[in-house]
């Protein structure tokens, strides 16, 4: 958040400032001990430190345990269907640059059935922050294999164990074009999240945050039992996520610089220790909103139906 | 001065044809608009080469249009067979016996350089087709359009078809002045030189004409100062889709549908509006119900196979009660099936391929005209009823044009901007009326509206719920609106007397044809009468009523039935037109079809033959039959 | 030895429930065996909670099974109301009275420990509830659940529900020795102390029940020596896949769907087949008929959502006459809808949901023994009829328990191995016989077939065509396969009498419940009789002839209908049960029907009311109605 | 082609060899200059080289003008529907392990519909020769914009320049997870075409080959108006694709390593100058159809009877 608007919200705009309450709904639905409670408490700290209208945010989401997600946070929210999630929000944008969208996907929504969807908003650029809550497994389902899955995992439709490589999604989507955010964090680093979803709330663009999440239910054994034993590496850069002193003890630090493509094609194509942080990140790429509306002025009354009577005369005879 | 002999005709089909690239559907297109300017009725009809690039000299690489003018207008449908050719070569011209769609006695005007061309081959085969012509009964009249031509220009490729345009004007004793207008506005983007030596040509095809044409036609225009446009009628689906107010069309590539989506992508930026094209119809639809979701009632363009894809988020759009326009300008399936040709083959999918309960409005536009103002009636019934409004359309439509009184667009109505006044807290995003179903909806941004709305199954307040109340209360709201709609629809009018001893039952772009067929009948004593239903869901009130009062009553519809004739076709086993099969449930009584896949639009006379077999007591058993000049019959009996 | 009174019954249906994670499941599990091993029919289905991990001592959180057990074998249904409730707390109890499953006289056994329990709500709710249960008729007896399992284990949360176990063997006069049996069965992976336990808690339960119970029941067991199996629907579809000789399922997770994967993905590979998961069902349909294509006559097992992404492939399939089938586990429409509950609403999606004409073949599975026989026929009309077959189940049957008599695997065809056979150069791709249709198909690897068969219109030898002639011959040919298959089937076995005042006519697994109202009816002296139709396309023969007979028809379906007596609901406007609709295109008679969509089977009790309700003329006009003993039926009226 | 099998071809097997008619059926619809001829006769040529049986080949395809190829390559083939081709193909594989699946697509075939499948179809590793046939513009349908369509570009659905990043296949590809061959060619570099086309038929796993190709109808601009001026390099190494002195005008060399992800990337993620030829390849990774087919051999009759009983078992009362 930008430190002008920072001051803006601390003074003026602190008469009519939010509680977290104003971002509350439902009481989740989610198993104990699952990540998405964090995910969710995390959002709602975001919206609640930047002051965000409510009513002038959209979430969207698939189906999933994870799609949950605008059941339970109170702004618009469209519970969409499996995969699908990322074509709605390209909709909601382009009719209307003036909401804020969030995303949430889980792990067989957007790298599986919603794959091609994730490849071409990636490269439309849409302004919205798109989160994926990656467990490594289809868990509103029961455990089925999903395409992160580890190799010899086994599910109810792995039974012998997981065959294929499972599927990078930071490697996959750096190397997509016109990316423009890329970021990595995890459910079990509370402060990390915030921050990760703190700039990919600023970013003007899409920001894609793969969230390493925990689903104790199904999923217990993912990242070493939920990121007790996960190798990580943060990424240091001034423009990056900040590492609170508190993360070290999970892992080192390494210098990063979001801005070379170069550099994050090869982080990325890392998994072990995982880069935890801002992979990449290009803020000057155009939205797809922005160039498809600026040509689309739509006139006055008038002018609409003399330009339709205009239209007319090319068939007239 | 005119020739010698002048035949005055109350309507008259010319086909001019040529290899692609030679210039046939410019000339037609300019001969189309003399016609039009001098105040003849018209449909025309683009003919296209399957291939992408045929070789020349092929039937396979004719290319041009078919002209249908009258002294009448409207003219609403393409008409039966030609009664002139004017061909650039024989293949051409053979292309159009092989469709089937030129008349016997039909008087053929062809370039006669063919005669004495040195590739021996062309010789033959000019020599065997005008030798098949005049078999036929045809007339044929040697033009040396290459030669005349050449006297004017040194490459006859670029000047041909004026030759012709002007040859026309002669034949059909149009006035040249209106041609030369014609010919500069349809030249107006090049240099004045082209469009000298264009108009010389044409002028001297006319002279020509005068000169060696004995027999000469006249189509009496009446002159009317009603304005006039002429269009096709995907042209018209997206200035309609500009005047309905829409702002997205969010759409994939795909025949016969694309080229209103090139329209649009032209025109839409300047009326505030975009044409969005999605990775996969998947995403196209997605992308349409967000941006209605989001208050601007999107449209999404497609055919069959598209139609396909969407069937999911169909649903959604049913579940979630979100506005939505679908159009589907449906060709030949099923699958990948004849991308270009027409079908009617997609209705029985619009109603019921959606998994589960899925209460949707279904229309069909049934002229060029209509497919400019269905979308307003589409967008209006989506909003209002918060329903999923399919319009369906077809190639021929898409691709045909007609000559029709021009909109008023002075009365597009002004659009209000969106609504985003605040609501008192926790308004329900579901307040079901429980009468009609019909309730309003909440727009982002509005303050005090924020919730969530879901795939799943859900109450008033938009929450899921999994029991049966709610479930079955769910179901009804949505099934309610179809009825609450039902009810303000007006029963079909009748074309013809309200009794008799047929009535047929159209939908969608066979209405011009059926009504012809129906006219010519009643002109021979036959007591038939017509109908065309636009609204498939609902179905408009009244029809049990208008058909009980006709002995028979059958739908002639372009998609597949099986014939009474047919091997192992028995009363429990044949499978009916789609329209027929859903009024048989809706009325319990025995409608009857006449329904096939020929890939063209029907021709009255057709129908008319069908009307007779049917008063003959050979019920239906013509469907499957291809009219006895199409080729190769063997393999429908074999 | 047996306590003071035992009652003889010839069924009781009795519902085992306790919070998720507290073994009710595997209680009534080891319940239901001892019962089959002694003899009894058997019905079971399980109570799921609709959240992941609902939170404790709620109503959402009820988990367990509702048993049917009887004399007669076999059980054709879940039965109607509950004669007898165990639960382990009263929010659990609540909840199948919510869900309006238990008869007003049930007797309800519940552990004690919440009456004098530290939390002062759960006193309080758990005398609220036995209030309302005593008020409502029904008998309660309190039992030390907790208590006495503690004396046995520190732990009860691991041996309440063994304990439970004994109670019920005791209840039902079942033989204790068995149950040993079974849990030792049951418990086969664990330690051995682990089963002592066990056995040692159920021999407590039964002392405890013998020696308290003032009434016992007995559910005379018929001893037969035909073995006898007891699987769920999922299981038997998977099971009959590979006695079917599938070697490929390519399928996408969805609920109630998967379950089935789930198990071929544990046994399929012994068998030299395998699952494969694919990234969306729109690839699973792909990659099954690549499968096909190459000559292994593939499986993809999907939901309502995925049936809609198989649009598009389904018309390939027709398109190129590729055998495929096709799976649907019906779940809650439309969209997401309910999607672990049971509905029927696929039925028209099935039928007509892909664009152009689609002719497939529809079969559906009536019982769960049938879900085990259904693939090999599926199997065997896809390969000899080139087609796409699709077979609808549905949640019910997916996820009920039915015992049966075991299949005769030896029966098994033996497989002959792929004909890669050398054939003529230049045989024809679609060497159709003209009368049936059919055709014999090249498998890859054939020296001398090579050739391209494509989604475009083709004639007999492949080959891309656009002609009208042989677009209509493509039609009839795919066509007349339906009408071939349709001669070879019977007309549907009558249940009763060959005529009478009303029959009712179903579909798919509603058929036991049917059958049973129909036989209640009968008693009562009510002329009432049933059919049940398996193909759904082709329509068997015979239909028109057996409706005849029948002073009133009417279908039972699990989709919606519109009611009589809802708002604006008219004959006109009237939406009607799926089947429904589709007999009356058909058969051209006024079929009435009862379609609702409770998102729970239907019990024979409804069906047998509004077999009165219809007798006593109040036609249909009780679909839409929720049974009396349901919550708020304000909701309805509202 | 492994030396050996050379060998084998020219003496033993020359005696049943194949003409090139034996790959011969119709004649090629398409336009005079079509880049798709090229591709067709190389194919041929492939396979007479390789005395491939056609009957042991199945060639699928989507639909678009390129698609239309398997109806003019002598093999089984299969012209199935818009963007569904590779799942097909992983059917016929999975069924049938004997036989030899060549794919061919466009750009809109594959990268735009076809997507999701092409991310998951290159993660299975299926065993199969994948052409893209991409003339930058959706031509089939007569002119619309493609993922590949160049900025500025006037199409009918762009017709005032197309607007939006043009994807790079080739980037976005090496991205993807289990990427086992990468390559890049064009149309009007028939030698070069071959010798690409040879070595993806050599590997053993899904050989993705990029063709740049001409469309003089809707596309004429592309490519430098179709290669006259279009900087490219070619990428050299011993096992990578032979670069024919005479192409070394249309670009200069440059040194590459295949079997490094790194280079790859980096390669990859350059437009301009294209890299032509061999970008990635890792021959070790195994096919999806080795891994699901190993477990699964059919037992004869009676051990599948015994199989079924005694899994009736589990359920019998
Ligand atoms: C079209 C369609 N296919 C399949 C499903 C079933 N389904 C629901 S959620 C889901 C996947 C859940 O996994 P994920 O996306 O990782 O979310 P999670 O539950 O793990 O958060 C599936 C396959 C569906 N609802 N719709
Ligand atoms: C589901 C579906 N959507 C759209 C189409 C229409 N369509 C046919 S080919 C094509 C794209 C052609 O472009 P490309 O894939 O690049 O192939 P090319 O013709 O350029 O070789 C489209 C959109 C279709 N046939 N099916
Ligand atoms: S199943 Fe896993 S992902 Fe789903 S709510 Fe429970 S813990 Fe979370
Ligand atoms: S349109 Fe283009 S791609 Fe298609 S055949 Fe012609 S040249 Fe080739
Ligand atoms: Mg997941
Ligand atoms: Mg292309």
């Amino acid at each position: 958040m930008s430190s002008i608007i920072q001051e803006c919200l601390d003074e003026s705009c602190a008469i009519h400032s939010h509680t977290l309450e104003d971002y509350q709904s439902e009481i989740p639905r989610w198993c104990k001990g699952c990540g998405d409670h964090g995910v969710l408490a995390s959002l709602q700290r975001v919206m609640r430190k930047n002051n965000v209208d409510p009513e002038n945010v959209v979430t969207v989401s698939g189906i999933g345990c994870s799609s949950r997600l605008p059941h339970y946070l109170k702004t618009y929210g469209f519970h969409g269907i499996h995969g699908r999630a990322l074509p709605i929000s390209t909709g909601v944008r382009l009719a209307r640059p003036d909401l804020k969208v969030i995303v949430t996907m889980g792990d067989g929504d957007c790298f599986s059935i919603g794959g091609n969807h994730w490849l071409h908003a990636v490269r439309y650029n849409i302004n919205a922050v798109v989160l994926v809550l990656d467990n490594e497994i289809y868990a509103l389902t029961k455990m089925q294999v999903s395409p992160t899955t580890p190799v010899g995992q086994r599910t109810n439709t792995t039974p012998r164990g997981s065959s294929l490589q499972p599927m990078n999604p930071i490697g996959v989507v750096v190397g997509m074009t016109n990316v423009s955010f890329v970021a990595q964090t995890a459910t079990w680093l509370p402060a990390h999240l915030d921050e990760t979803i703190e700039r990919a709330w600023e970013h003007k663009g899409l920001s894609f945050v793969r969230i390493l999440q925990r689903c104790p239910v199904f999923m217990p054994e993912a990242y070493g039992e939920g990121g007790l034993n996960f190798p990580v590496t943060f990424l240091e850069n001034e423009d990056g996520i900040p590492i609170h002193p508190g993360l070290l003890k999970r892992g080192p630090a390494q210098a990063h610089n979001q801005r070379n493509i170069d550099q994050a094609l090869s982080v990325a194509a890392k998994v072990d220790p995982a880069p935890m942080g801002l992979i990449y990140h290009n803020p000057d790429l155009p939205t797809y909103e922005e160039i498809r509306v600026q040509h689309a002025k739509r006139p006055d009354h008038e002018t609409f139906i003399n330009r339709l009577d205009n239209l007319m005369d090319r068939y007239a005879v | 001065m005119s020739g010698p002999r002048l035949v005055r005709l109350s309507e008259s089909i010319v086909e001019i044809v040529s290899d692609a690239g030679e210039g046939a559907q410019k000339a037609a297109v300019s001969f189309a608009q003399v016609c039009a300017k001098a105040g003849n009725g018209l449909w025309t009809v683009e003919i296209i080469p399957s291939e992408i690039q045929p070789p020349p000299h092929t039937t396979g690489s004719a290319s041009g249009n078919r002209i249908r003018l009258s002294e009448k207008s409207p003219v609403t449908n393409v008409g039966n067979l030609a009664d002139v050719v004017l061909a650039f070569n024989e293949m051409a011209l053979l292309s159009r016996y092989e469709a089937g769609t030129v008349a016997d006695d039909a008087l053929v005007l062809i370039d006669d350089q063919w005669a004495e061309h040195d590739i021996e081959s062309y010789r033959k085969s000019y020599r065997e087709v005008l030798e098949m012509v005049r078999k036929s009964g045809g007339t044929v009249i040697e033009v040396p359009l290459e030669k005349e031509t050449l006297k004017h220009v040194d490459n006859p490729q670029r000047g041909k078809n004026m030759f012709a345009v002007g040859l026309l004007c002669a034949l059909y004793n149009k006035d040249i002045e209106i041609a030369k207008e014609v010919i500069a506005g349809v030249f107006k983007k090049k240099k004045q030189i082209v469009i000298d030596t264009a108009v010389k040509l044409a002028v001297a095809g006319f002279q020509y004409g005068l000169e060696n044409l004995e027999t000469r036609f006249e189509v009496p225009a009446i002159p009317t100062d009603v304005p006039k446009v002429a269009m096709n009628g995907n042209t018209a689906l997206a200035m309609g889709a500009v005047a309905a107010g829409f702002d997205l069309c969010s759409m994939y590539p795909i025949t016969p549908a694309t080229s209103a989506s090139h329209v649009l992508s032209e025109i839409f930026e300047d009326f505030g509006g975009f044409v969005h094209q999605a990775e996969d119809e998947i995403a196209a639809i997605g992308v349409a119900l967000g941006a209605s979701y989001a208050g601007k009632t999107a449209l999404t363009i497609t055919s069959g196979p598209g139609m396909a894809l969407k069937t999911e988020f169909q649903g959604l759009s049913v579940m979630t009660e979100t506005p939505l326009v679908i159009v589907d300008v449906q060709r030949g399936g099923p699958s990948t099936g004849l991308p270009t040709k027409i079908e009617q083959g997609d209705l029985l999918h619009a109603l019921y391929g959606t998994p589960g309960d899925a209460p949707k409005v279904v229309m069909a536009a049934s002229t060029i005209e209509e497919c400019y103002y269905i979308l307003s009636v589409a967008k209006k019934i989506a909003e209002e009823f918060r329903m999923l409004v399919i319009v369906l359309s077809d190639a021929n439509l898409a691709t045909g044009q007609q000559l029709f009184t021009r909109p008023d667009v002075s009365k597009t109505p002004r659009r209000p901007p969106l609504d985003l006044s605040p609501v008192p807290e926790d308004t329900l995003p579901y307040d079901w009326d429980s009468q009609t179903g019909l309730s309003n909806r909440l727009i982002p941004g509005q303050p005090g509206g924020m919730g969530v709305i879901t795939s799943l199954n859900h109450d008033r307040n938009g929450k899921a719920c999994y029991d049966s109340e709610r479930n079955q209360r769910g179901h009804q709201m949505r099934s309610r609106k179809l009825a609450a709609l039902q009810q303000s629809l007006n029963p079909p009018a009748i074309h013809g007397e309200p009794e008799g001893d047929l009535l047929l039952v159209g939908w969608g772009s066979t209405k011009g044809a059926i009504e012809e067929a129906v006219d010519m009948a009643r002109e021979e004593g036959i007591s038939v009468s017509s109908i065309n239903i636009q609204f498939l869901s609902p179905l408009p009130p009244g029809l049990k009523k208008i058909f009980s009062r006709f002995k028979k009553v059958m739908t002639v519809e372009l998609n597949y039935s099986d014939d009474w004739d047919d091997p192992l076709i028995t009363e429990e086993s044949r499978r009916y037109g789609q329209l027929a099969w859903v009024l048989r449930a809706a009325v319990l009584m025995d409608i009857d079809c006449y329904a096939k896949v020929p890939g063209r639009p029907l021709m009255p006379v057709e129908i008319l033959d069908e009307i007779k077999n049917q008063l003959n007591g050979k019920g239906g058993a013509v469907s499957g039959k291809e009219p006895i000049d199409e080729p190769q019959p063997a393999t429908t009996n074999s």
